[in-house]
């Protein structure tokens, strides 16, 4: 399914029928999603990072599928999904913050970056085993229908994902139980390094979902109101009891797997350039101009705000103090058992660790 | 109150549990119409609905990894594993996840489920109906684990369970389930985790058993007796977190530490409770401690009660502790 | 797909070919796996054996699947298949003093009842774990692709096991690596009491296979011909490179789930009733009765001389003294270490476990 | 002879066996192409085409799954399992199937694999990309477990893996992959399972480690030296089945004992060499031993160089035990 054809314009049958403000707002979220990706990856390059996994060329998915949910729906991120919480308004020093791991990082230190979650914003953990939250996002539909709330929730998955113990289990009990939950399936051509076509023999991954009896819708995943429209439909067929759907969203990992891989060795450039020509934000900001909403002007005014912004956020994260040592001890239960009272005492009263060369033994 | 056997306990401990509280669910195979392969939620999902009771496909990834979602967003699942030894399917939903999503959120998402189910030896089910995997989850930072040995404590435990905020494994001793009958109480009641108890005070040795091994050591203490020997021992209930003062206490008062259970010897949860104790109370012990355990070998058949830590074979190293 | 029509006639564009001795054949070897069945359930009732689970009503299904399979293709059961076993030539006497344990028993006492193997007859071991045979099955078939042999492997496993991580793992790797694998996925309606429309939104598990590429075929499992067939053509289909295959063998579990299952809480009698009149050997015998290669008479000696085969196995098997101790100790490694030797001495020199009562604590 | 560090050796190690044996072959995610994550495998599907390393789909159920069936018909697959922390959703077919498959056949059919996994932390790849799960296989009888510390070690314990016919768990320490190079032979080599290896005499402590804490163990060694501490520094090399003797013949000499490692402290393996050694030389301890580990949370980001047992955590361990 595409909305927004080559040429700029819509496809008058499929055109979800968003205001032109609307539109503008989904064009913005991804321009600042792409500017704070950028920054990330430079300051991982600079050592001031340590990681980032960025979502270069999929942000119509992500903003476009965020957009579409309902406040109260939840989200189960994968962990290239920071644009559907910022699109929350989830606080962008918050986020930085986490990527420094500093005292202001809601997770106190104790996760890699870009392991983000917020109950506020209804979204839940991300978590670096692939495809654990896909049944903790049915199980999260189940209790929402238990409970008699009209609420559903959209999770995230890459096409690796689809080979997973957990989609399987997650399809098959949606399907049984016909959970309000909205599979979204970023397929980005890659898992690391296997591209989608030997990760499994099935041409397409919406095939997968017949297995469950669950209906599957596939679009093109970098065609922001394709994506809109796709699951603003699973939401609605899912309010109305409907039950579970699977939308393929086909994209395209335009950057490495995350700041430690490189793609070079198992791609071609080629390849990447004709993606690039695929690129979400050419084919909105087309669309956008045309319809005189935007211009070069108001680019290049945006994402100076982005960046002014992003940089202020930096400037403030890296003034910080680190999380404190004793946070190693604390939320490993609700209360802390004795045992870890004592290995805190005996940490934080024992002596600091050495500085040392990273990565020397 | 009620003559209950295990089974009966456990049973009720969940029906009080889900009058009491509406978003206490169960999840797993079997537990429905059939009422669970050993009868433990029989007639609940008549009580309860289909929505309360849920009957699964087959897997335990789907189990586990579904009731941590429902956790998450304001229910209380309990899910049941049909024997332990088929949790690992499940495995990572329960140590990746579970034990660690309140961690990775600071507290602000965290999962409050029981997994039960029936653990150890000695109904001749052979290696895939009587493993006793405690120590997995024990190593697990995040996760609790009980094993309750009577029908009182059982429905005790049970409850408290369901209301705590961490995931809780609670392991049954199927061997029990309908050995033994007690005076329960019909309504709710708590047994606090993370409290052992004395279940016969003692001077010359302090044996620490759990679950079905509880009532080996018994009687092998009374045989002991016998010869002269006062043996201390000390049902577990919960296994993690350890009530540490009532186990250190009693080796400090007796010298001596002989430990008892199903599981494989090497790195069973035996050898943490003898560091443990070696850890606080060195200069007290007067031998040197003992673990009678299952053998370090698949669980077999034929020879199970061979394999097991019964009285037979506790009886022994509890002479052979007091005269060292 | 069905080839042996209700009045005992053959559809003549399905008829495989067989002759009527092969026929005979495969219903003298149903009939056989049924009477060893029912001894085994008696011996279980009397306490004489301490677990039985049985093929009531599936004999079709695995008798007809391991006749058409190649004396050098593997199979990988599930547990209810060692009519599949038995087709191969395996001794029964020592299939009957594993049921015991016996000193006579090829796994020396160590698993329960009905987990048998044979690496003489290219049959892997019989787990408890539902699945876990599924990927083995596709790791021997890419095992015999890598060495070049022309081999494959069909592998059992019910309606229940759709649903476990290992069979979306082996089906996924089976597309990807086209490995000579057959799945016999027998639907026999329950996974213990849960019924197969319960297991899974799906209408037919044949659906399934879509999700992997993998060619489907659904076939009555009580016609032994055309599980006969359709077997044959997955062997063909493998032989000839062509892959894997998925056979849904519909058939119905007529008896409990085990010796230990009470199926009365969770159906009714009417239902089973229905598949009695489905009954794979009745229906086998009509046709063969129609073709004069059978009848009363040779089915009453039939029964008599499989009746006195198992029996004199089970005098021979009560017969034999336990499995000896040790062998708790032995093959855990392909070497005893240290650790094993000494427990060994440990458990052979100390005092033997008291009798009791069996289940009391 | 040539200069490797771990990922070379490791290399070059997989690169002898399977020139020797083409019945060697590799599946595991990542690994063709790309080389593997940590660039283990580069170059290796390149030398030995695509049916011989497989680059699978993204599943550790399948790569064990299938590992296992391979090996029933005649290969010896070496699994790659990308971080150990993702091992749990293969975890049943490892524990449950390979690990029994002996057994349950009487040695008829046998699990001949290799299962390779980088493990534990110092890279700041907090909860799940720095566990050290070694405990879990220890406990689960049928398996073997390695654990180099340094390039020729791992070369020649890989080689002898793929050679035994025993299904073997190999952990190695991603912290060391890069750090450390020495001459490594070219040709293939075995270093026998089971045989730890005394790499620093010493009197007065004993002191166990293995992988990379093992250079914080020597480096505590060292700095307590000056104080007068003469620390004997063993490393397993393969942590189960263990070299008992090794280990207890040293506490022997020296009566106090240390066991570093960087999995949670509660059911790690510390506390079972602890009681092996409290079970075998209680006489000649002259202090309680000690353990040294990580903590009981999951493993921790910002502070990771807190969180393990480092040099500046053991030597006051050391010193410890040794003024007891
Ligand atoms: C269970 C598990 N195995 C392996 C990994 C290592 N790993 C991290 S990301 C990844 C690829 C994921 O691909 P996909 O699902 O397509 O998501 P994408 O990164 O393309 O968004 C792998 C193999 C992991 N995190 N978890
Ligand atoms: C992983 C696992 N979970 C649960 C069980 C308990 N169990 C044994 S058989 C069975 C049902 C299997 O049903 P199906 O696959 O349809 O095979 P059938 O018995 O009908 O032949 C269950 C749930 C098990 N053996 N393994
Ligand atoms: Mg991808
Ligand atoms: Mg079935």
């Amino acid at each position: 399914m595409q909305v927004i054809r080559d040429d700029g314009s819509l496809d008058p049958n499929l055109d979800p029928g968003l205001s032109i403000d609307q539109v503008v707002a989904l064009y913005k979220a991804m321009v600042r999603t792409r500017v704070i990706d950028d920054r990330l990856n430079r300051l991982q390059r600079q050592g001031r990072i340590a990681f980032h996994v960025g979502s270069l060329g999929e942000e119509a998915a992500i903003v476009g599928s965020a957009a579409a949910l309902r406040d109260r729906d939840w989200i189960a991120p994968c962990y290239r999904e920071v644009g559907a919480l910022l699109w929350r308004g989830y606080p962008l020093q918050r986020y930085v913050d986490h990527m420094y791991g500093n005292a202001g990082d809601p997770v106190r230190g104790r996760q890699m970056p870009d392991h983000t979650f917020s109950r506020e914003h209804r979204y839940l953990s991300v978590s670096a085993p692939i495809g654990t939250q896909i049944p903790h996002a049915v199980g999260v539909a189940m209790a929402a229908k238990k409970r008699g709330l009209d609420e559903c929730i959209g999770v995230f998955f890459g096409d690796g994902a689809t080979s997973s113990n957990d989609f399987h289990a997650a399809m098959n009990f949606a399907g049984v139980y016909r959970a309000p939950v909205l599979f979204l399936c970023r397929n980005n051509g890659y898992a690391i390094s296997l591209p989608t076509s030997e990760q499994t023999a099935v041409r397409t991954l919406a095939e997968k979902s017949a297995a469950y009896r669950i209906p599957a819708t596939r679009v093109d995943g970098n065609d922001v109101l394709a994506v809109w429209k796709a699951v603003r439909d699973g939401v609605d067929r899912a309010a109305e009891g409907g039950g579970p759907s699977f939308i393929e969203l086909m994209t395209y990992r335009m950057g490495g797997h995350s700041t430690s891989d490189d793609p070079r060795v198992y791609r071609t450039e080629e390849e990447v350039d004709a993606w690039r020509r695929a690129d979400p934000l050419l084919r909105l900001r087309k669309h956008i101009e045309q319809r005189a909403a935007w211009s070069a002007e108001l680019e290049a005014d945006w994402q100076a705000v982005c960046d002014a912004e992003v940089r202020a956020c930096v400037r403030q994260a890296e003034s910080m103090p680190a999380s404190e040592l004793r946070e190693v001890f604390r939320d490993v239960y609700a209360e802390q058992p004795w045992h870890l009272r004592e290995q805190e005492a005996e940490c934080l009263g024992g002596p600091r660790a050495r500085d040392h060369e990273e990565g020397s033994s | 109150m009620s003559e209950m056997n295990l089974v009966q306990a456990i049973q009720s401990g969940l029906r009080n549990a889900m009058r009491e509280d509406q978003d206490v669910v169960l999840i797993g195979e079997d537990i429905g119409k059939l009422g669970g392969v050993f009868r433990v939620t029989q007639g609940l999902q008549e009580e309860f609905g289909a929505d309360r009771v849920l009957d699964t496909p087959l897997s335990e990834t789907g189990i586990l990894g579904v009731a941590i979602g429902m956790a998450l967003h304001g229910l209380r699942p309990v899910s049941e594993i049909q024997f332990a030894d088929f949790i690992y399917p499940g495995f990572d939903q329960l140590v990746n996840e579970a034990a660690k999503y309140r961690y990775r959120t600071a507290s602000e998402l965290h999962v409050p489920m029981v997994v039960r189910t029936p653990y150890g030896g000695g109904i001749r089910g052979g290696q895939y109906h009587s493993q006793s995997p405690e120590s997995l989850f024990i190593h697990t930072a995040g996760l609790k684990v009980v094993c309750p040995s009577n029908p009182h404590d059982a429905k005790g435990l049970l409850i408290q369970s369901i209301l705590d905020d961490d995931p809780v494994v609670f392991f049954e001793p199927k061997r029990v389930y309908r050995a033994l009958k007690m005076e329960v109480p019909d309504e709710a009641y708590t047994v606090p985790l993370s409290e052992a108890k004395i279940v016969r005070p003692g001077e010359h040795v302090t044996c620490v058993a759990w679950g079905a091994m509880l009532f080996e050591a018994l009687s092998a203490a009374d045989e002991v007796r016998k010869q002269g020997v006062d043996v201390e021992v000390i049902d577990l209930r919960t296994l993690w977190p350890l009530d540490i003062d009532t186990v250190v206490n009693s080796v400090k008062k007796t010298g001596r530490f002989v430990v008892v259970h199903e599981a494989p010897r090497t790195c069973g949860f035996g050898g943490e409770l003898v560091t443990l104790v070696v850890e606080r109370a060195f200069l007290h012990l007067e031998a040197p401690p003992v673990r009678v355990t299952g053998f370090d070998t698949p669980f077999p058949l034929t020879h199970e009660r061979e394999y097991l830590p019964l009285a037979h074979r506790i009886a022994p190293a509890l002479l052979q502790t007091a005269r060292y």
